[in-house]
């Protein structure tokens, strides 16, 4: 066990340190599509008074010059163009969130295409649409899901046919987060009809401006966060903006489906959001009585934090088993989606209840907590508990890939 | 020997049940919580009014059924299964049991009738006598009160408000009193009315018998507690309902979902765990008219008890839907959010079973 | 609503009042077959000083005279001969507890066997064992369950063959209780190996003098209670022995099989059980503290309460569903086992929780409470939760038969 | 940066691990938990005791290997996933550290060089010192102690008590004191011992930097929750190791039973819950030498998170193995009951979450 990441990275650590100061208090001249949740979500508190006014993309270009993201990404594609280094990536996430300096954009276009594109795109592909979108300037969404293919996604009916050199598209996605501010959507289509359930898939690129395109809003039960119906009607683009190919696609998307999987339920989030709801019984009371000093309360509360410390240090666990290749840790990262959302979910669930009535709260009044965000995120984390592959999916995938137990027998025809 | 809701409650709780399934649909739910069609929801509320949801718990010499704790059950279970948007609990349970047990001759004469005839409705604020939040309490001097009411029910259109201080002491002050200051308050279900109060030097007129008798707020708490309880086991009932009806309908792996053992397990689960919340919430609600010594215990077991397994049943019937249980499109969240309401007012399941604890003298 | 049994019934109750009166402190002359846990099974404090001596089968003679039990039983064969009461059994059962009056015997033959005979015995078999069964003299065990045959019960292989006007028994039971003690089995086997699954198997019934059987004692985790393996070896029994036709044997163990599953986990003894625990509660201190003073502790003892309170007035609903036709209760009877069988294993942990390191003693010790029963009951309900159709099984037929939810499509081949 | 067990302390645990599968079968832990083998359960001890468990935690300065508790966490694994029927968390790990920490310099090199070399046995008990039941309590008056000790640990065949009074003052008795009486105690967990003693005028050997630092009893406190908390989590790991390839055999319906969704997600519930128990146990005992400021915490939630996630897995694991896993035949109840026991050993889950929250100041 060794919890020091040595010297180079202290000096790293100040460098990052140093950055933090300088631009403390930095926020954004106002874009559109910021959450207005996205801090519950991840756990920090709202910087609300700002000193210095950046867009989004300019603080993105500032970020990538100093490697701070996009660390990996070659230079000819708008990247640092440096190593990997988890380690460093830990330390900028970790001082980011102390100074409450914001961090890079994330999202499913820096989050998932590029790395997509990186292992499969071509040349063009990559010259194409990297930079952009590192620089905050081509916003992603993605057409996985269908109506009836959630769970189930290999079953997705969506068309693609090649006319005259070009796709052309019909069908419907669902779940589409960002789609109403995307200029871009990566999509899953079924270009081989006679093909086997995964084989006949495609990964294509779609410009979201394209005639045919119908986006509408899906509400949920926050009645806040924007997922999107997106339907497509004889939607055309053109024959390279297939990624791998033909047939590829079930692969293309699987190489970095993990990856989201693993960063619905971020423990560091999870902990800042303990130590906000362990402040609020410190200073809320019932009957004058401080919250924490009723004892069914702080003992759920305890229970709540020994997961919790679990959980950061099994991410510490993983970490460490990204730079020590020896160290075997499979089962380790499949559980990270349920265990982090199901303990999330737990968490505000419990927020809630200390604030008894108070916490039933919901969008505007003078005796909301956290701006009401307790119901919101439990609500939220309900819909990534289902989201991402449901957590029955989750306990397929462990009990099969991770303990090598026997799939269930395949059925063939609907019962 | 029998024991379960009588024909006539049985009755009662399926008019409720049904008349909300035929009046008032998703999209109808939708529209009364998003405030946009206030004729909806009192055209919804005329047609319970009809059925004399208001009048059952007044006493025959005062106009009403005279029913028992257990038919106000029976349609608040209905009330539950159907999100039913109207005041109850308080309005209709809780006022009228108040003014029977602690007015003075002349203020049952005069209020219960005006509840039967719907003239005055009421609205219910006793959170401050459960558990008082941030800096809400009522101080009663004389005849004037003055403070601060949080989470007050069924008040969007009250005449009168029934309130109590610490001590459960009942009052009810008129709306109209020019110290009387209401703000609504949001909370995740949009379905029923909660307001603020802030009063001013206002005219308290208390119900006399409650300040001899201390016993008298508890056993309004409890009715309310009871009704809450069968609100939340309608809604967990109908929310199984549906789980395990989209179950059978909705494919995966070219298989309906309902045919996966993980799914059957979790509906077999929510159903295991409520079913034997029916038997004990009819038992309270009896207990309360007829077997007072055993009904304190029993109202608060069954609201804890039916809270937390209401809680269990929102979560494992919004999986079973998957996606479509998180969207606004099959308004699932709508049940959900009633079970979450009712779970917190008068007293969330860890301060119930405080006072569980201490009405069988296990506290110290 | 209403709880009252009416004039018959009060009169009923002071019959019985004044029977347990005469017979207060009645105890029975030492017979081998007792459990020594079962009052802890059955929720009840063990009378140790006793009065007057009785054998067994002397009491149960008492019993049945004055219709307290086999009171349905038509008195040609041995019983009461009146009508079934739910009401009076329920009378008889509250009083005799209260009283502390030991109640009739139970077992397999009087609870499953009888019954059994009544509904398809012929009528030589109803004359030759019903009498005796009820009386005490003629114990039975019960032979389903298989090694390959568990949760799966009808794949069971021990076979059958009709030689020569007798039954020629070969294979192995396992999970006979009693089998020790027994004057009898009755036995489910395979006596048609051609037909399907179901279809194949037979009811006959065995005297266990008959040679070529072999009685292993089957240890179980509490170290306590008494299964066996029964092995058979060309074990020979007359034609007659079969009860019902050939091939029946599958429907006419299912006819008594639900009654087994429902009185798994009773709800009254779950109440005494929890009295138990509370008055320990109060007597046992940590630090001078009481436990029941431990907030923690206490607020766990609420939860189990409202579970054991709404068990209890779930047990009534069932009661008033069979005294009032109309009454439709049917997946109220289904859970009975499930939710029984969960409550009562973690009513006893809370038990060992709250006892602390007193909680991990066992069979001897001046510190045991309640003769370390605490242990051995959490143990023996995992094993209920396991046995008689485990608990993954129940949630099967409740999905299925109590929630109409499809079955899992058939598998035909081992994966 | 390497967060997880070195290659060494993973070797340690391997070997332990794999001495017992080898020579502790199921059917050997019958018989030393009957009694019935003695020198089976000597042997075995030996075995471990040559692998140096003993001289683990003594400093090399008095011959012992000076590894940190992380190596100790690493072997109580092994010796939980095995059931190992011999003393540790008292004898090796809490003795020689209260040795090293409170013994004057004499103390040390007597008793520390005597564990190394396997002469002096210490049996522990600080049960009074963390919650005194019945009327168990130790009264220690100059160099007299008086009163009883339940629960005492690893005593078997002690030649010295490591006790504690409940002001946290460690000091040893000679077990051949005449005032020591010796009563064994029966638990469900066979394979350790337990013991009852009582003191009558004994002389107690003040170890004499516990009296100066009522800190050192509570570390000596953490060490033995780590160490009961590895045992739990090695106890697990075998069980759900157990119960995965049961169902991988065991066929029922035509299927082995694994392949049944309800039984595949037992197992899933089962391996996802333990699997962050490792780094929030490694974490404690790293920090126990390396940050103590934040060990307390990090010991207290280890054992009672780890101990609440082991009793899920001992029931669902045993669920899994259906009839066979309620039987001897398996010896599943081994692992059963090692976790049943070391759940309540130095503290409960409830009473622990207690000191963690005053540890955080939160209780007023």
């Amino acid at each position: 066990m060794d919890l020091n990441y040595g010297a180079e990275y202290d000096d790293f650590r100040k460098d990052v340190q140093a950055f933090c100061k300088e631009y403390q208090g930095v926020s954004f001249k106002s874009e559109s599509n910021d959450n207005e949740m996205s801090d519950a979500l991840s756990g920090s508190s709202v910087n609300k008074k700002a000193a210095k006014e950046v867009t989004r993309s300019e603080w993105q270009k500032i970020l990538i010059e100093k490697g701070f993201i996009a660390r990996a990404i070659p230079k000819e594609y708008g990247g640092y163009g440096g190593e990997t280094d988890i380690i460093k990536s830990r330390i900028i996430a970790t001082e980011f969130s102390k100074a409450k300096v914001p961090g890079g954009m994330g999202g499913q276009g820096i989050d998932m295409l590029v790395p997509t594109l990186l292992e499969w795109g071509t040349e063009e592909q990559k010259q194409q649409y990297i930079r952009p979108t590192l620089h905050g300037e081509m916003i992603w969404c993605q057409g996985y899901s269908e109506p009836n293919a959630g769970s189930d996604l290999a079953s997705l009916q969506t068309k693609a046919e090649l006319i005259d050199g070009n796709w052309v598209i019909n069908g419907q996605k669902i779940w589409t987060s960002t789609a109403q501010y995307s200029q871009m959507m990566f999509c899953l289509v079924r270009t081989e009809p006679e093909a086997s359930k995964h084989a006949g898939i495609s990964f294509i690129l779609i410009p979201m401006e394209t005639p045919g395109i119908e986006i509408r809003p899906l509400v949920d039960m926050t009645l806040k966060a924007g997922f999107n119906e997106v339907f497509f009607d004889d939607v055309t683009v053109p024959e390279e903006n297939i990624v791998a190919k033909r047939g590829e696609g079930w692969s293309v998307a699987n190489s970095v489906l993990g990856h989201e999987r693993g960063s619905l339920a971020d423990p560091n989030a999870t902990m800042n959001r303990l130590n906000t709801l362990i402040n609020m019984m410190k200073e809320q009371t019932i009957d004058g009585r401080r919250l924490i000093d009723i004892p069914s309360y702080r003992d759920r509360l305890m229970q709540v934090q020994g997961k919790v410390m679990a959980s950061q240090a099994h991410s510490l666990r993983l970490l460490s088993s990204k730079i020590n290749p020896g160290q075997n840790v499979k089962l380790g990262g499949m559980i990270q989606k349920l265990v982090g959302t199901e303990l999330r979910h737990e968490l505000e669930g419990l927020a809630i209840d200390v604030l008894g009535e108070i916490g039933t709260l919901y969008e505007d009044s003078p005796y909301l907590k956290e701006d009401g965000s307790f119901q919101f995120t439990y609500m939220y984390f309900l819909g990534l508990i289902i989201g991402g592959g449901t957590n029955q999916i989750q306990k397929n995938i462990i009990s099969e890939r991770g303990l090598g137990m026997p799939k269930e027998p395949k059925v063939t025809e609907a019962s | 020997m029998f024991f379960g809701l009588s024909e006539e409650q049985e009755q009662f709780h399926d008019y409720v049940k049904k008349f909300l399934t035929d009046n008032v649909t998703v999209d109808e739910i939708r529209k009364i919580a998003s405030g946009e069609d206030v004729a909806l929801q009192q055209e919804i509320y005329g047609g319970l009014i009809n059925l004399g949801i208001n009048a059952l718990l007044v006493p025959e010499e005062h106009g009403g059924l005279g029913a028992d704790l257990l038919s106000a059950v029976a349609v608040a279970q209905g009330l539950g299964a159907g999100v039913g948007p109207i005041p109850f609990a308080g309005a209709y349970v809780m006022a009228p049991i108040a003014l029977n047990l602690a007015g003075s001759e002349a203020q049952k004469k005069k209020y219960l009738s005006q509840i039967v005839s719907n003239e005055t409705k009421f609205g219910v604020g006793l959170s401050e006598y459960v558990a008082a939040r941030e800096d809400a309490g009522i101080d009663l001097s004389g005849d004037k009160a003055n403070g601060k009411a949080l989470f007050v029910i069924d008040g969007d259109e009250a005449d009168y408000f029934l309130l109590a201080n610490k001590g459960g002491v009942l009052f009810l002050v008129d709306a109209k009193d020019q110290g009387v200051e209401v703000t609504k308050l949001t909370s995740v279900d949009k379905t029923r009315s909660y307001l603020e109060l802030t009063l001013k030097n206002v005219i308290a007129e208390v119900l006399p018998e409650s300040e001899k008798n201390p016993e008298i707020a508890k056993k309004v708490l409890d009715a309310g507690r009871i009704i809450f309880a069968a609100d939340s086991l309608g809604a967990s009932e109908s929310m199984i309902e549906k789980a395990v009806s989209y179950a059978k309908e909705r494919k995966q792996f070219n298989r309906v979902i309902g045919s996966f053992q993980a799914v059957k397990h979790m509906c077999a689960e929510m159903a295991s765990d409520l079913e034997p919340c029916y038997a004990m919430l009819w038992q309270a609600a009896h207990s309360f008219d007829h077997s007072p010594e055993e009904a304190r215990l029993q109202a608060c077991q069954a609201k804890s008890h039916i809270s937390e397994v209401a809680k269990m049943v929102s979560k494992k019937a919004t999986e079973v839907h998957g996606g479509m249980g998180f969207t606004d499109l099959l308004g699932l969240h709508y049940w959900f959010k009633r079970i979450g309401l009712n779970r917190q007012l008068l007293g969330g399941p860890e301060l119930i079973r405080e006072e569980a604890a201490e009405i069988q003298g296990f506290n110290q």
